[in-house]
């Protein structure tokens, strides 16, 4: 990032303002979505921009999510850079076939002719009451398919560099924004920049013991490290950001270097995120490796509505924590 | 055609409960003591109430995401414990799901509440095998599916009219027209403002209804739910309504639509003009059945709020039949 | 309306180079050259070939699973080079997807093939989206999804006519409507055997077509596209028709729909009936124009057959634009 | 099983006899699809119940994938046991949201008061120049999706057994049957009877190493297996048969008795099953193993059409053997 002024702003203020500037920088690019023109989107992510850029650029659809993203697709085939918002990531199952089969495996079918250069933001992630349909982490339904890029910020300042990086992508990305930290505030710089993509972030440097992990349980680790610091425990702290692909470079250096790992992530333990760095890690950190790797997850339910259900179905600090002393007493 | 001043009387009660359960429990949730998100049926009481009225406990209907009211009504009508359903939206371990549904997933097979799918419009697909299970068995019951104007959009709203179409299944689409889609305007997200328009084409009797009339609505639920249990397959209705509620962040529809639909055609305003030209019950006796009402619910919000937590262990409870083991 | 003479010989020599491809792909086929799967388009040459005339290399179609001939034609039109959809089905790298795509799966952007999509009819939806970026440009393309009766099925149907109708996107659907779906007829699986009655609620104009008379498709196809480039939003064209290959395990359909089908409304015999009918050319000169195509496509079969292999390594380039580091 | 006749006969033709078994046996049993009907399906598997039970019970659908699957569910709902076939995994896209969200969260979110009994017969799995939409191995879409059961026969009596089991038990399941092992021969016994859910198999008992595969991997497995004997490497074969919930008793029992454990899984290592598998042995049996777990899969692409492509992508015996002899050496 270069010397620009750095701002206190939201999550949601960040994601609006990538949208802003990438609407103002490049003609195709065009968002599209339910309530996302003069409403500005069930979050308020896309606010003020359908006045500013007008209906045409800033697009309502009805609620046809299959065609939401089918539209996208086909505009970035000819050359567009769509938006789109899907507004709940529980509603991905509609569109599924249109991501998985098409925009994911378009540009290798085709032999590179075409490219589902699409970002498709949604919101995710529970404990709010939000109930089955309301609440899900859906990283898990597309991490076994080869072409998804999935994007997964943890701070303002990441989800501004991030989308704007997403945006110039020229890959098919699932954009995941946490509900929990849409009113996060944070340090953002002004202006245009980019995070790079699949690159993860040491949101914490530390000897002891390595988390990796993701969106909301970035935070939790943080605080489980803060907690645990007072104990002299030093733990390091990775924040993936891209879930596909991956950087697990930096993710098998840190291992290498502390000798444990705790994993933490909101979906389901079973086939989840958190079991794709757990085999890569005891794969190919055999030797440095002291403890088991320790997976941090949702128990394997559907999300209850009645929030002292939800509670005991996600991680949080307190199973980080949990976690992390039991890979260090292994 | 006018009904009968007693089924008018019950009828104008369902609307008032429909009413004051929403009224109640919009208040609770802006206390906080209701969790996620909330939706009413206000505005929309007599095309509940006139469904309720011929849906029998052996039927089904798939509620929607305003449709509070008639799942209390049904379970109250039917299993008269009502407050359970208050229950389920305070999350309780009383309520119909014991917690885990919420407002968007109340569901009580028993009073024939299959239950609200918070993917709008899914169980446009599921309402056909219910159908379908009744027709192979020869039962006369009919499978109802209440849906918004906005999730017509959803690509399962041809699939769905084809199938019952092609198999004649005994299915009620009840399309609950009220102008929006959150803030869509039916107009700009549909070929036609008159979803009728897009059913018409897969062949099934379409009709359009003033959803705030609930003499209307009640006798044209009567007509497709008679020609439905004769085997006449399935039946499309368009009830044209208006719902108070706007968006979470406020108002903004224009103030002379908002004056009409809450002023001019307010489905119990309505009733009670009728009632009151056709009986000689006096405005005194309506006001007492609204004030029965509201009390009740009130009890029922009271349940709800000294009902137990569920069991935090429960939460794991149920994945699947038989456990984990699939037994 | 009768067609000049020289576009109807040249719509009938492309007529016949469709059929001729397609002949000698199940020939290839079944000798166990072409791998995977194969369904061909004979007996929908008129459709196909009409279609080809009307779009330009700017515009786009999406093929769908009968369509190699469409695709071989625009190929062989923009391109000159018709033998790379030949070796595409061969799984070769001078295929027009390297071998990636195959039968199924073959797409070439400067010629406007868009690519078929196995799933059928999911690019219902994705042509919504190349004719909305048209409609931006304000560039006066016609976005072409060419779909069977059976992929009328699909959800996206709904969502796509809504789409376009709302948007008045410049979209051209063109239903090939062979009365079958694998084995299911076309009354069987919807509500109607006429497609149009499915989409004529969306408000495009819908029109149903002979789709073996050549004049008559040709026509149609010019009004539909014509309407389109206007600006006056999608069109909807069902070409009745009838696909001469049966199921994989043989034929299943009565013997007399076989040979009324294969005898009176052969769209080439029909064809050749006109062109003697309005003309001095001989049944000679037909054949000789049958006979180069047959030729041509000999010569691209054996240039198919002739082409090396992909590098098998090549199987993981293009996963990720800019590859896994997603530069 | 019991002493009945046992008869030889191939996958599709087991099958086959399951159906017709459940057809005759249960009268809520009844079967829905494209082309199952007078037709028999695109694989044969259900030739002959049509003209047998009749159009009620073997019922031809339109090509609308999430109406198959709601269908299915509205009528599993009031106490029915649809069968439903989906023509190619890959088409599961379709009705990803039906499955995911309805069918896998039904049981629970209504606290117990509906039962998703349907069983979800698709052919999956690559090999044959289907290319991108006729090949894929799904199982990695559903692993990360609480209430889904997925199982997925590796042989004829499995095959014949498991879907008996599955018709009659009360949860959702997704039957995967491998194109390969259509034509595959057997023994298959004579009548009714049930293969457990959720219990491996030991195809081969070996003392040296643990492979765990799932369907044309096991025969993989067991070839290479066998190429291996003659060097006197004695391999233990585990056919996990129930892919969610899984059978982790008997896999974590093998590698504590091996030391050494191989994962062989069709679809893409990114994220799939071979990534839970790792995870979960590397994680339980620290202390025994005696090198990395090494996940023999798919490489990271869509199935390409060409042949030469395909063979490429997809693992066979070789990379089996290559993942053994590597889990030795180390
Ligand atoms: C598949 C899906 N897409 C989007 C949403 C978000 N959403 C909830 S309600 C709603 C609008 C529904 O409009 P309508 O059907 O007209 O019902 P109304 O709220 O007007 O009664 C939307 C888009 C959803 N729940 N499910
Ligand atoms: C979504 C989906 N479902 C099922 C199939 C399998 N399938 C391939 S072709 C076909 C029939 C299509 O019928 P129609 O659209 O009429 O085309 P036709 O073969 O008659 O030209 C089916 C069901 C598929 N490819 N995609
Ligand atoms: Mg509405
Ligand atoms: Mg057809």
């Amino acid at each position: 990032m270069s010397a620009t002024t750095v701002r206190t702003r939201t999550f949601v203020q960040a994601l609006n303002e990538a949208l802003d500037i990438s609407l103002a920088r490049d003609p195709n690019v065009y968002l599209l979505g339910e309530d996302i023109a003069e409403m500005g989107g069930d979050f308020g992510v896309t606010r003020g921009l359908w006045a500013k850029y007008g209906a045409e650029r800033v697009r309502d659809t009805p609620l046809s999510e299959a065609a939401i993203i089918g539209t996208a697709v086909g505009s970035a085939m000819v050359g567009l850079r769509p938006v789109a918002e899907i507004m709940f990531a529980d509603f991905l199952g509609e569109c599924y076939d249109q991501l998985v089969n098409n925009a994911a495996k378009m540009h290798y079918m085709f032999d590179g002719q075409f490219k589902a250069s699409i970002v498709v933001r949604t919101a995710c992630g529970g404990g709010f009451g939000g109930g089955p349909h309301h609440s899900q982490s859906v990283e898990g339904w597309f991490l076994n398919v080869p072409g998804m890029v999935i994007v997964a910020p943890a701070t303002p300042a990441d989800a501004k560099g991030l989308l704007l990086a997403s945006i110039e992508n020229d890959n098919p990305i699932l954009f995941l924004e946490h509900k929990a930290l849409y009113r996060l505030k944070g340090e953002v710089p002004e202006g245009h920049y980019t995070t790079p993509l699949r690159k993860a972030a040491i949101a914490r440097p530390g000897k002891d013991v390595t988390v990796v992990a993701t969106m909301k349980m970035v935070h939790e680790a943080l605080a489980a490290a803060s907690e645990l610091e007072q104990e002299g425990i030093d733990v390091e702290v990775i924040d993936l950001r891209t879930i596909r692909p991956y950087d697990a470079e930096t993710v098998l250096a840190s291992v290498h270097k502390t000798g444990r790992a705790v994993v933490a992530n909101e979906a389901p333990k079973l086939g989840g995120l958190a079991a794709e760095l757990s085999a890569t890690i005891s794969e190919e950190c055999f030797r440095a490796l002291k403890a088991p790797v320790v997976r941090v997850a949702g128990l394997d339910a559907p999300i209850p509505f009645s929030l002292v259900l939800e509670t005991y179905i996600l991680p949080g600090k307190k199973q980080v924590v949990e976690g992390i002393r039991s890979v260090l007493r292994a | 055609m006018a009904l009968d001043i007693e089924t008018l009387v019950d009828l104008y009660r369902d609307m008032w409960l429909i009413r004051a359960f929403e009224f109640g429990l919009e208040r609770e949730f802006k206390k906080g003591n209701v969790p996620g998100m909330l939706h009413t049926g206000v505005g929309q009481e007599a095309t509940q109430a006139a469904l309720a009225a011929h849906l029998k406990a052996t039927d089904c209907f798939f509620p929607d995401h305003r449709c509070h009211g008639i799942n209390a009504l049904a379970q109250e009508k039917h299993q008269g414990d009502g407050e359970r359903i208050m229950a389920e939206l305070f999350g309780r371990a009383t309520g119909v799901c014991s917690g885990k549904g919420g407002s968007l997933h109340s569901a009580n097979p028993r009073v024939g509440n299959f239950g609200d799918n918070a993917v709008e419009g899914s169980y446009m697909a599921t309402v056909l095998g219910v159908a379908l299970a009744w027709q192979m068995r020869k039962q006369p019951n009919v499978a109802c599916c209440i849906i918004g104007d906005g999730t017509v959009g959803r690509g399962e709203f041809h699939e769905s009219l084809n199938m019952a179409a092609i198999w004649k299944l005994p299915v009620l689409y009840a399309c609950v027209n009220n102008g929006y889609a959150i803030s869509m305007p039916v107009g700009k997200g549909h070929a036609s403002a008159d979803i009728v328009d897009l059913a018409r084409g897969y062949g099934m009797p379409c009709v359009q209804v003033d959803g705030n009339e609930i003499e209307l609505a009640y006798a044209e639920v009567a007509r497709a739910v008679d020609s439905i249990r004769a085997g006449n397959g399935p039946y499309f209705l368009e009830f044209k309504t208006w719902r108070w509620q706007g968006l979470f962040s406020g108002e903004f529809r224009p103030a002379e639509e908002v004056r009409y639909w809450k002023e001019d055609r307010d489905p119990i305003r309505l009733a009670r003009q009728k009632i009151g030209a056709q009986s000689s019950l006096q405005a005194a006796d309506l006001d007492r059945i609204e004030a029965e009402v509201v009390q009740q619910i009130e009890t029922w919000i009271d349940f709800a709020k000294n009902s137990p937590m569920p069991d935090p262990a429960k939460a794991t409870a149920d994945v699947y039949v038989g456990g984990e083991e699939l037994r």
